[in-house]
């Protein structure tokens, strides 16, 4: 199981889901009404790493971050 | 870096920053206050961070300047900060001015685009996300890409 | 513009600073602050200023700032500023960072250039030129050219 | 009569000479040995207004600054 976390400004609980890389979490959010509109100005982390590679592998405990568009200052 | 609750005190951290590095020989030091304007009728801006982030952004930063010889620090604050007092304070030390000058362009301009923070306005004690002035991060959107289904 | 003999009380200059504009609805206050580095074996740096010429320099930024909606703010040493302590301040405030970042790098880039004030290393208590940092003023040479004798 | 003034590290007291206009002081100051190596770096001042326009004109009581290269911060 990967743990999907949504930060900031997305009222969203955190999500646990059957996922073995970063695709298999797309598809499943794109599914969800509440959280697709965000995804294409959402970046992503694993494990508090960033990331832009959609075939990033993912292994069971991973937690996975959406991270939607900022404004700090 | 340092995180704090509400608005920040900046002549403590200004002074304690400056003291800090009174005798490390940097020629310059240039701090960038930022604080909560009074527009469209808010009574502060409240602001969420993902800290373990918001580290790893800022320690690539303290790696970037110190290849050029300088130093940066960075102060934010956290939940409501009200109009005309400082949400947000980051500095460059360098021993000559143009790294300096062109190191907190650089750094104030990333921070802005890449620095995980959420900001919101706050009218009538409600917080409404300020996404007009919200810029997608660095590699944003591959989520959302139909990919080989 | 404020002189002062000898160092710079910095956190007293940019404190006052912050509270003179604390209401002013400003989002970004950009200081700059100059110290001087140990180097070469100098003691202190000593500075020269011929105010007249400084204050219509420093009043043409005012209206240039004024006209981008910003204010600027300068202090400087006259006389001996020993190593380790402060000889110049200078600050933009503005509405808008990219505003205040452009205009603090224009502001210390032509103080540098065209502030009437002279640079001296002080070594075994002796003051001595500093030639070799010092930049010509725009226009300078005009006496040197043989007219039309 | 004009007042020529020398700023700085120019270590020359203040002369009163006769001159009409910057292409006088210029000619006059030339001719001295101790200032003449410093004027092609020097910038002009009429009365604490910078010039670089070598045709000024001078009238009696003018005061005409020396500003050698600068260096302040």
């Amino acid at each position: 199981m990967v743990k999907i976390e949504f930060l900031g400004p997305i009222s969203q609980e955190p999500l646990k889901i059957e996922a073995s890389s970063l695709e298999d979490v797309a598809k499943t959010l794109q599914d969800i009404e509440e959280i697709s509109n965000w995804l294409d100005k959402c970046a992503v982390a694993v494990n508090d790493e960033m990331t832009n590679d959609l075939s990033t592998k993912l292994k069971d405990g991973d937690r996975v971050s959406i991270l939607p568009p900022v404004c700090g200052g | 870096m340092e995180l704090y609750q509400g608005s920040l005190d900046v002549k403590e951290i200004f002074g304690r920053w400056l003291d800090e590095e009174s005798s490390s020989n940097y020629g310059a030091y240039i701090p960038f206050v930022g604080t909560i304007r009074a527009e469209d009728g808010i009574e502060a801006l409240s602001f969420d961070i993902y800290e373990p982030i918001l580290q790893s952004w800022f320690d690539s930063w303290v790696g970037r300047a110190k290849s050029k010889g300088a130093k940066v620090k960075m102060a934010h604050a956290i939940g409501d900060v009200p109009i005309h007092t400082s949400s947000y304070i980051s500095a460059v030390f360098s021993p000559k001015r143009r790294v300096a000058l062109e190191l907190i362009d650089e750094f104030v301009e990333d921070f802005k685009a890449n620095a995980p923070i959420w900001k919101y306005d706050v009218i009538d004690g409600r917080r409404v996300y300020a996404e007009d002035r919200s810029t997608p991060m660095s590699g944003s959107g591959i989520l959302g890409k139909k990919g080989d289904k």
